[in-house]
């Protein structure tokens, strides 16, 4: 289970989050919702490891990870995807994937140059493992073209796939139906339940798609100007006055 | 991509131009040369190279060694020790020369020392360390013609003595050159009674030594000893000048160009230095063996290039008669030019002094090849 | 005591001044390209030997010399920029340094042939007895070339504040894309901006040459101490880089003062390095500005 | 590898194997056995810049370090030569730790000042306490392993371009494995790898390591085979020069840090018979092939030879 207690952080000044805390239970999906600056972003790059928090603290199945660097909470078994694209674009598909499963691999320096018989196995076995994964997001045809030439939606597709090569519980998705069609968003919206289902993984998603978002998430947490304004489940959500009034003028409610 | 054809044709012409062997007409004598002529001791090699092409073409105007014209091939070292064994290796290779003068510093001759043992070939350095000829039992092959550094230490600790100066400052640049003075000025003070009251060190680009200046004079010393070849030993000069020291500034040999009184103006007015007598010869007695020699080397130089040679070109004028009279003598036979050199060249009169060279001693040199001289009203002058 | 000290001092602000002149060009260049013209070194060389060649071999008289001298060496670094800068695309910036390491190794090439091997000097631009100050000796050209450095700070900082064209500088430097759009030459600005510090270069040399002479090979201790100016007081700062260079050369003085002259390089970097540790865009660069640049 | 790279290898210690009897004479090969040694800090150096982004203005650092520790030990205390150079390798590794950490949270000109002024104040540490000062020592021993003593120009080259060849393996085993791809990703997104769990700073280190292993090797070898050393070896200048080499060569290429260390060594050798004027037209040759092969000589061919298979295809 990931708690999110009292988090605050602020960049020169600016309050970017205040007291922010809420749950993710396992198995849930769980949507962070809010309009342009909301501070949705800044709190997947704290509970990712990218920015420490100010105060406050992120608890992951028992464990503080806030303060912790963004390694070692990925090795945690928290893995995620961006909102602006962070893929390896001078590597292939299949290599983007294969970085995934870098830390669940362990041939060092000398070994990997010395070929010792051990590295040829475990590379075999990343790269299976990786082209299933491929399989999975349907890029596999794709495998040996590079990430930089991929049209968006398989970019973000690309993404989910990297970071599901690192064997995630809880995977972290920052906005990954934008930039996507209509029937991508569709498809998107089926393959994220079926992670949940079939991967038993616990998925936070911060989107701006409300009818993806109402549609797949469990329960939904909404901020507003860096602080929670409100959360609950999709019906309640929908219907909250605090929460439409912040919206007020935006077409997606 | 014509341009990638063209500089492919650039690259092939210039392989084909090296593997080309010089086409020559009646069996000269072959003479290698390896001086600094570019990089941070260009200062040496540049008047070093220019004196060996005008011996060249005077010897061969002259009839060559017994009819047999020399042919003395140069190669620039850069600088660069990795660069004079290439150097080496390709005079005694391709070009298969019977000696080889140079090179210009210190560490490139002792870069040199193993391959001239294995190659039993003489090298003549014109560096100054002692290292390059001891110890004399591990250099055969190797002889060098500027005195060394402990015989221009010695000329000017005794003057000091004899001037009742007992406590100097020194300062050297950090390359090897102001190095080994550094390691002679240290190790003989004691034996004069001098105390180094301040040891400084300065960059070969430094553009500013007033610090180092002030340490000395803060650290009570009666006398600073600069040692430093190229633009260095001006900027001391300047600072020393401006700083109004009152204390007497002493400069290595390497101060013995007349471009150094010239850059340095009024400052260098009473800059004492003990300098071979190539740069005063004008003002030996006229009985001085080296009189002679110093007159037409200085004039032929200053004729043919519009500049002086300087002790430097001198050096390299010393090993080249050297081997040209090792040669004339004995013929073209690698070990018996070496033991020409090492017995025969006795009493012989260079640039540089009168040389004595033996078993024991590969230089020849002492301090007496030296003369104090004083820079007055823009003008050498010899201290009594 | 205190004597001693500011004798340190002024020799390092000599020293200093120089490192600051050549930080300064750097900026000007890496403010327009993000490039480290690493040739920079030898237009302070360029400065000092045409200086030399027009007051000295042609006897013009001192103004008329370096004015020439300051015009040819902008002409010479226009040549840099439209035969090797402008004909590339400006995406692989290492390339591009490795270019000016490329033009400095001719440039050096250029000056051994026309100049020779010798250093040159020739007479301060004021003769006559240094200043005492406390005891410590100032000679009048050290005050020259930090007067000069001085007024090319601020002659510099009105150029790129005041003027219109100095304006649509820092746009580029700012956002070439977004200057492209609002209709400022880019192109231009960046050959402007290589002309500009060689100028800057090419002064440092003129008033440094009668105190620490020019030769030919200067130039690249002159870039390394500049670069490491230009990088302590942070890229883009141009005060900065002067700050930078008066800095380091204090420094170096000191370390030779109080500790040993023989470490005074190293020290001085030491200190860089430590400096970096602690703020890795330099004394006065920001670390947002840094994130923005390209390298 | 792959089977291109393989093929290459092949031909090329075939070149090797087969250079002493065609190049021969101890000039040619003591070109060679410099091309060689640099050729083995450029491999080090490509990998650092070419697949980890790290820039390096101080390798003649690592390589003076190599030259030094291994020299000094042998001479002063007799170790056999093979001993003294792996302890140049591991004091340069130890360099290396100390560079890179501060060096983590540096970029782009920032981590170039901050190598150069690394590999300066190893200058420094070796002008004013290395054995010798600025004028260095001699009489370093031969190498020699096993009682046999390599000192010949001939089995000298052997050894040097052996040890590059079994270097470039290793290092295309390294670059082809998991390591290599991480190194890659870091180039393109520290972010996301840190993210995908591929722990940067630690890669970092050990990349910069294994530049420095390679340099101190270079260093000792040279030291082994010149037998006399000096500072002046090991200066910024040389440094740049690396750079040099792996630039022309083609900076994301073993082969082109090989390619580029040969040319790079070889040409000024070639511009001698320009006398004085070999700086001009070295100057100019560096200008103009950095303007007109950009990418480098080695992926240059690749694309030449790319394109003619293609065009023989159509």
């Amino acid at each position: 289970m990931l708690e999110i207690k009292n988090i605050n952080k602020s960049f020169g000044g600016i309050s970017a989050l205040s007291d922010v805390s809420f749950n993710a239970n396992e198995r849930e999906i769980k949507a962070v919702i809010g309009p342009n600056g909301a501070g949705k972003t800044t709190l997947l790059h704290i509970i990712s490891g990218i920015y420490p928090p100010d105060g406050g603290e992120v608890i992951w199945s028992g464990n503080k990870i806030s303060g912790m660097s963004s390694v070692n909470i990925a090795r945690k078994g928290i893995s995620r995807t961006f909102q602006h694209v962070e893929l390896f674009g001078h590597l292939t598909v299949l290599e983007n994937v294969m970085i995934g499963r870098h830390m669940r691999t362990k041939a060092g320096f000398i070994a990997s140059g010395l070929k010792l018989p051990f590295v040829g196995r475990e590379e075999r076995k990343i790269k299976a493992k990786s082209e299933e994964i491929l399989d999975l997001v349907g890029l596999r045809n794709k495998e040996y073209e590079l990430a930089s030439t991929l049209p968006i939606g398989e970019e973000r597709m690309l993404e989910i796939a990297r970071a599901l090569a690192t064997e995630p519980q809880l995977l972290l998705l920052d906005e990954p139906a934008s930039g996507l069609n209509e029937a991508e968003t569709n498809a998107l919206s089926v393959f994220i339940t079926n992670l949940k289902t079939n991967l038993n993984l616990t998925i936070m998603l911060v989107e701006h798609d409300m009818g993806l978002v109402m549609n797949i998430s469990d329960s939904i947490v909404v901020l507003d100007f860096g602080e929670k304004l409100a959360e609950g489940l999709p019906e309640d959500i929908r219907n909250n006055k605090l929460v439409i009034d912040a919206y007020l003028g935006d077409e997606d409610i | 991509m014509k341009v990638f054809k063209i500089l492919l044709a650039v690259f092939i012409v210039l392989g084909l131009s090296m593997s080309v062997a010089n086409s020559a007409g009646k069996e000269p004598y072959k003479i290698g040369a390896i001086f600094s002529v570019t990089g941070p001791a260009s200062f040496l090699g540049e008047p070093e190279k220019n004196t060996v092409i005008m011996l060249q073409e005077q010897i061969n105007k002259a009839g060559g060694i017994n009819g047999h014209p020399i042919e003395v091939i140069i190669e620039d070292s850069k600088s660069d020790e990795t660069q004079s064994v290439l150097a080496s290796k390709k005079l005694l290779e391709s070009d298969k020369v019977l000696a080889i003068i140079g090179p210009s510093t210190t560490g490139e001759s002792m870069a040199l020392v193993p391959i001239m043992n294995t190659a039993k070939t003489p090298l003549v350095s014109c560096a100054a360390g002692a290292p390059i000829t001891q110890p004399v039992n591990e250099r055969h092959w190797i002889f060098k013609t500027p005195q060394y550094d402990f015989s221009v230490v010695e000329a000017i600790y005794a003057y000091m003595k004899s001037k009742g100066i007992a406590k100097v400052g020194i300062m050297t640049v950090s390359t090897g050159f102001g190095d080994s003075g550094k390691k002679a000025l240290q190790e003989l003070a004691p034996k004069y009674g001098i105390t180094i009251a301040a040891d400084e060190r300065y960059g070969p680009k430094d553009s500013d030594m007033s610090t180092q200046l002030t340490k000395i004079k803060a650290a009570g010393a009666q006398a600073v000893i600069n040692w430093s070849i190229g633009p260095t030993q001006v900027v001391v000069t300047k600072n020393w000048h401006a700083l109004k020291m009152g204390m007497p500034l002493f400069q290595s040999h390497g101060w013995g160009s007349k471009k150094n009184i010239e850059l340095a103006g009024k400052a260098a007015e009473g800059v004492i230095a003990p300098l071979g007598r190539l740069v005063v010869w004008d003002k030996l007695a006229d009985k001085h063996p080296q009189k002679a020699l110093l007159k037409k080397y200085s004039a032929d130089y200053e004729a043919k290039y519009k500049s002086e040679p300087g002790t430097f070109g001198g050096h390299a004028y010393d090993s080249l008669m050297m081997v040209v009279e090792a040669i004339k003598k004995v013929g073209p036979d690698k070990a018996k030019i070496r033991n020409y050199i090492e017995t025969k060249i006795n009493k012989w009169p260079g640039t540089g002094g009168i040389f004595n060279m033996s078993s024991k001693d590969h230089c020849g040199l002492d301090k007496d090849a030296l003369e104090m001289v004083v820079v007055k009203n823009g003008d050498w002058e010899i201290l009594k | 005591m205190f004597t001693v000290f500011l004798q340190f001092l002024f020799s390092g602000l000599t020293t200093g001044a120089v490192y600051a002149l050549v930080g300064l060009g750097f900026n000007i260049i890496y403010n327009a390209t993000s490039i480290i013209n690493l040739a920079q070194g030898e237009f302070v060389v360029v400065g000092g030997l045409l200086m030399w060649l027009f007051s000295e071999s042609f006897k013009l008289p001192f103004l008329v010399s370096a004015v020439l001298t300051i015009l040819v060496s902008g002409l010479l670094a226009l040549l840099m920029e439209r035969l090797t800068i402008k004909p590339l695309p400006k995406t692989d910036l290492l390339l591009m340094i490795m270019i000016t390491v490329a033009v400095s190794i001719l440039l050096r090439g250029l000056l051994m042939f026309k100049f020779g091997k010798n250093p040159y000097v020739y007479p301060p631009f004021t003769e006559g007895e240094p200043f005492i100050i406390a005891g410590a000796v100032i000679q009048q050209q050290t005050l020259w070339v930090i007067g000069i450095t001085f007024s090319c700070i601020i002659l510099i900082y009105l150029f790129f504040n005041r003027t219109l064209i100095g304006k649509a500088m820092r746009a580029c430097a700012v956002n070439p894309t977004a200057a492209m759009l609002v209709g400022i030459d880019v192109e231009k600005m960046i050959m402007l901006s290589f002309v500009l510090s060689a100028m800057v270069g090419a002064i440092g040399g003129i008033a440094v040459t009668p105190i620490s002479l020019m030769e030919y090979d200067k130039g690249p201790m002159l870039a390394v101490k500049g670069f490491c100016a230009a990088i302590m007081g942070g890229l883009g700062r141009g005060r900065g880089s002067v700050a930078g260079g008066f800095i380091i050369g204090i420094l170096e003085s000191m370390t030779a003062g109080y500790i040993h002259s023989g470490l005074k390089d190293a020290v001085a970097l030491l200190i860089l390095l430590a400096i970096l540790f602690f703020k890795p865009a330099g004394i006065f660069g920001s670390k947002t500005a840094l994130q923005m640049r390209r390298f | 590898m792959g089977r291109g790279n393989f093929t290459t290898l092949l031909v090329f210690i075939t070149a090797i194997s087969l250079f002493p009897f065609i190049g021969s004479g101890s000039y040619v090969l003591t070109v060679g056995i410099f091309s060689g040694i640099n050729a083995l800090v450029a491999i080090g150096l490509c990998i650092l810049m070419g697949y980890a982004g790290q820039v390096s203005l101080g390798q003649a650092g690592f390589y003076g370090i190599g030259a030094y520790v291994s020299a000094v030990i042998s001479v002063k205390f007799g170790l056999p030569v093979i001993v003294c150079m792996a302890a140049g390798m591991a004091v340069a590794a130890g360099a290396a730790v100390v560079l890179a950490i501060p060096a983590l949270r540096l970029k782009g000109h920032y981590l170039a000042v901050a190598t150069l002024g690394f590999g300066e104040i190893i200058h420094v540490i070796l002008n004013e306490w290395g054995l010798g000062g600025p004028s260095g020592f001699g009489d370093i021993p031969n190498f020699s392993l096993f009682g046999i003593t390599v000192e010949s120009a001939s089995s000298f080259f052997y050894l040097v371009w052996g040890v590059v060849a079994v270097t470039a393996v290793f290092s295309f085993n390294l670059i082809n494995s998991r390591n290599g791809r991480a190194l890659r990703a870091i180039h393109d997104s520290e972010t996301a790898s840190n993210a995908m769990g591929v722990d940067v700073s630690v890669l970092k280190i050990k990349v910069f390591i294994l530049s420095a292993v390679y340099a101190a090797f270079a260093g000792s070898l040279y030291a082994h085979y010149v037998t006399f050393i000096s500072p002046a070896s090991f200066s910024l200048f040389h440094s740049v020069l690396l750079l040099m080499m792996v630039i022309v060569g083609g900076i994301t290429n073993i082969w082109g840090a090989i390619v580029g260390a040969v040319v790079i060594t070889v040409l000024p050798e070639l511009l001698k018979k320009f006398e004085e004027f070999d700086i001009l037209v070295y100057g100019l040759i560096l200008t103009l092939s950095l303007m007109f092969f950009r990418k480098g000589l080695v992926p240059l061919i690749i694309d030449k030879l790319q394109q003619r298979k293609g065009s023989g295809r159509a």
